[in-house]
């Protein structure tokens, strides 16, 4: 029983470790802001969701374990929330999300946005 | 738990990786608002890197701190936001 | 960097930085404070400042190499000056060898509680403690003088101007679903404090932050219905008052000023009653300290945009 | 002797020469506050490393652990820090006061119209109110 517990941890805490690195990574590499928030608000809450997750089943029951819920729901609600009012402020001040025939040279990265 | 530490260290060290990015998107950032995605990023990599180095030091008493840090990343980030409320127009005016 | 703005960003993500490193040195309560202090309230009110002054920087005309000689001359000396001192983590430096080992191998039979910075900050050094809250509560005092705004313009300046983030539905119905959970987890803070870390200065900046998020989202009218600024501007003389007020029971009691044991027949119990009080003096103190001085900012802000 | 050892003590000497430049190469009084919140946060880094010991843990007791780190500097630097933000905020008061009289939060700026002033002030009990060329001559400066 131990034994599982431990290897779905690994599992999840790998896993979400890549998430946040493939975040970081789109949030270094995108070519404008929309997509850069895309990158990293979508990896942030698997991210988070998964390697909390993990810490979870080693935790065992207790109040570590309920801290532990209490960061999950504060990070699912806020990073969301934050990153949606973000955008939302962008585009309301100005910011064009960068299409394909602005600059027709780059890759496929581009945003979905509307 | 034998696997013991490993298992936290690799998502530790990654975790900090991240933070690195982050905070060097924070200080390129072209527009503002990258900085304030930037910002956000760095705060919730922060409370999940408390989270995994509290399992690791063993005394997980001090998640505490991580719910803190959720909390006041949260709030900063409104805070940002609305300081833009009044002055969306030249929130994209770019600095030098 | 010119724009004052990202500066104050920048200094924010310092800050968190910091009390990582705080948490790295052992300095759980530190690094508590810190976070909630440096990165949340001191952001705000920064922001807040720059609502009411120009946000760019003005190019220096003065080539700073004086300023960087005398920086670069200090720095020489101060490193010189390290060359002295114990090494990094050494256990058996001066610092380690004076009281410390009291209050780390005593504490626990003459308070009675497990966090030994609870205890020193509370009951060893009880006046300290006092003395500080006076100086955040002279900082509010100063504060409320320097930013007045009188209730006519309050009252027209309120009817003009809308609440702010009126269009940001989804931040509002969030913001409501968390306030309730970090006001408790503030007085969570706030009891905890004598087991974990915490205490009356953190929990009363992360309550006074639950506040600051209701007004930025929901505007300072509807704030002043769940709580009043003349109350909140009371409750920070109460604080210091029932700190004080404490002292001058023990003293009542036939004890010294701030000495807990005679509270109680037992004087564990005496330190812990008295622990528990002092430390809500504190947190009420510092948490309607920190709300006025919001409240104040933001009232300044509402005065500018009302007669311009 | 090792002197490898005493680079946190370093750390804490270059953050704060970063914080002690700004607040006096800079004219920006916001950015001078934010310069002293960094000299501050140096000397809170000195007083937490000092209180460090190495392989101990947070002074919370615990049966479990033996070695606990020194509480003195954190008692210390936690008042401080709650300090510090209130007179941080007393600064920021300030500034905004100065604005609102000056019109300016440079110091440069600041120190040009308390001049200008002096010299209305001198011009006016000299009975040079009229000789306005020599103040105007100045502000043009």
């Amino acid at each position: 029983m131990e034994l599982l517990l431990d290897i779905v941890s690994w599992i999840l805490l790998i896993s979400g470790s890549f998430f946040a690195l493939t975040g970081a990574l789109g949030l270094l590499r995108f070519p404008d802001f929309f997509t850069r928030t895309h990158a990293a608000s979508v990896t942030d809450t698997a991210g988070a969701g998964l390697i909390l997750t993990g810490l979870m089943l080693q935790a065992g029951w207790g109040l570590v374990l309920a801290k532990l819920l209490l960061i999950l729901l504060f990070s699912l609600l806020a990073s969301t929330t934050a990153c949606h009012a973000m955008a939302k402020a962008a585009l309301k001040s100005g910011l064009k999300p960068q299409t394909v025939n602005d600059n027709s040279n780059s890759e496929k990265e581009t945003s979905s946005k509307p | 738990m034998q696997g013991g530490a490993l298992m936290y260290i690799i998502p530790a060290v990654i975790l900090l990786i991240v933070m690195g990015i982050a905070l060097f998107r924070a200080f390129m950032g072209p527009t503002l608002y990258d900085r304030i995605l930037a910002v956000n990023t760095f705060g919730t990599k922060t409370v999940l890197f408390i989270a995994v180095i509290d399992f690791l030091s063993g005394r997980a008493a001090f998640l505490d701190i991580a719910i803190v840090y959720a909390l006041i990343n949260f709030i900063s980030v409104i805070g940002i936001l609305r300081f833009f409320e009044y002055s969306s127009k030249t929130a994209l005016e770019e600095e030098n | 960097m010119s724009d004052l703005f990202a500066v104050v960003m920048l200094s924010g993500i310092y800050s968190l930085l910091s009390a990582s490193l705080f948490l790295d040195l052992d300095a759980v309560d530190v690094a508590f404070t810190e976070a909630s202090v440096g990165a949340g309230i001191s952001t705000l009110l920064f922001l807040a400042t720059l609502k009411l002054v120009p946000r760019y920087e003005k190019k220096s005309r003065y080539k700073p190499t004086l300023a960087l000689g005398v920086v670069i001359a200090t720095g020489a000396l101060l490193i010189y000056g390290t060359l002295d001192m114990p090494h990094f983590g050494e256990a058996d430096a001066p610092v380690h060898q004076h009281v410390a080992p009291r209050y780390l191998n005593d504490s626990m039979n003459e308070v009675g509680i497990p966090n030994v910075v609870t205890s020193i900050l509370a009951s060893y050094r009880g006046y300290d403690t006092l003395g500080e809250t006076l100086v955040i509560f002279t900082a509010g005092i100063g504060v409320l003088s320097l930013l007045m705004v009188s209730r006519r313009t309050k009252e027209k300046a309120l009817q003009k101007v809308p609440a702010d983030m009126q269009n940001q539905i989804i931040l509002r119905v969030v913001a409501k679903m968390m306030l309730p959970l970090i006001l408790i987890f503030a007085l969570y803070v706030q009891f905890h404090g004598d087991y974990g870390p915490g205490g009356g200065f953190q929990a009363g900046v992360i309550f006074a932050a639950g506040i600051i998020l209701y007004t930025m989202l929901f505007g300072l009218s509807l704030t002043q219905k769940v709580i009043k600024t003349e109350v909140v501007e009371r409750l920070t003389a109460f604080g210091v008052l029932l700190y004080a007020g404490v002292g001058i029971a023990c003293m009542l009691l036939g004890g010294n000023f701030l000495d807990y044991n005679v509270l109680r027949h037992d004087p564990v119990h005496g330190q812990h009653l008295g622990i528990l009080l002092v430390e809500l003096g504190v947190g009420i103190t510092v948490a309607a300290v920190m709300i006025t001085l919001f409240f104040k900012f933001t009232w300044r802000t509402v005065k500018h945009k009302y007669n311009q | 002797m090792n002197i490898i050892g005493l680079y946190n003590y370093w750390i804490v000497v270059v953050l704060m020469l970063i914080g002690f430049f700004i607040v006096i190469a800079h004219e920006n009084l916001i950015k001078k506050l934010v310069g002293l919140s960094i000299f501050q946060t140096s000397v809170f880094f000195l007083y937490i490393s000092m209180g460090k010991v190495a392989g101990a843990t947070a002074p919370i007791l615990d049966e479990n652990y033996q070695l606990y780190s020194n509480p003195l500097p954190h008692v210390l630097i936690l008042t401080a820090i709650v300090v510090g933000i209130a007179t941080t905020a007393m600064g920021l008061a300030l500034v905004v006061r100065i604005y609102e009289a000056y019109g300016s939060i440079e110091e440069s700026d600041i120190q040009v119209q308390d001049n200008n002033d002096r010299l209305e002030d001198y011009l006016e009990a000299y009975g040079h109110k009229n000789d306005t060329h020599l103040f105007n001559q100045d502000k043009d400066e």
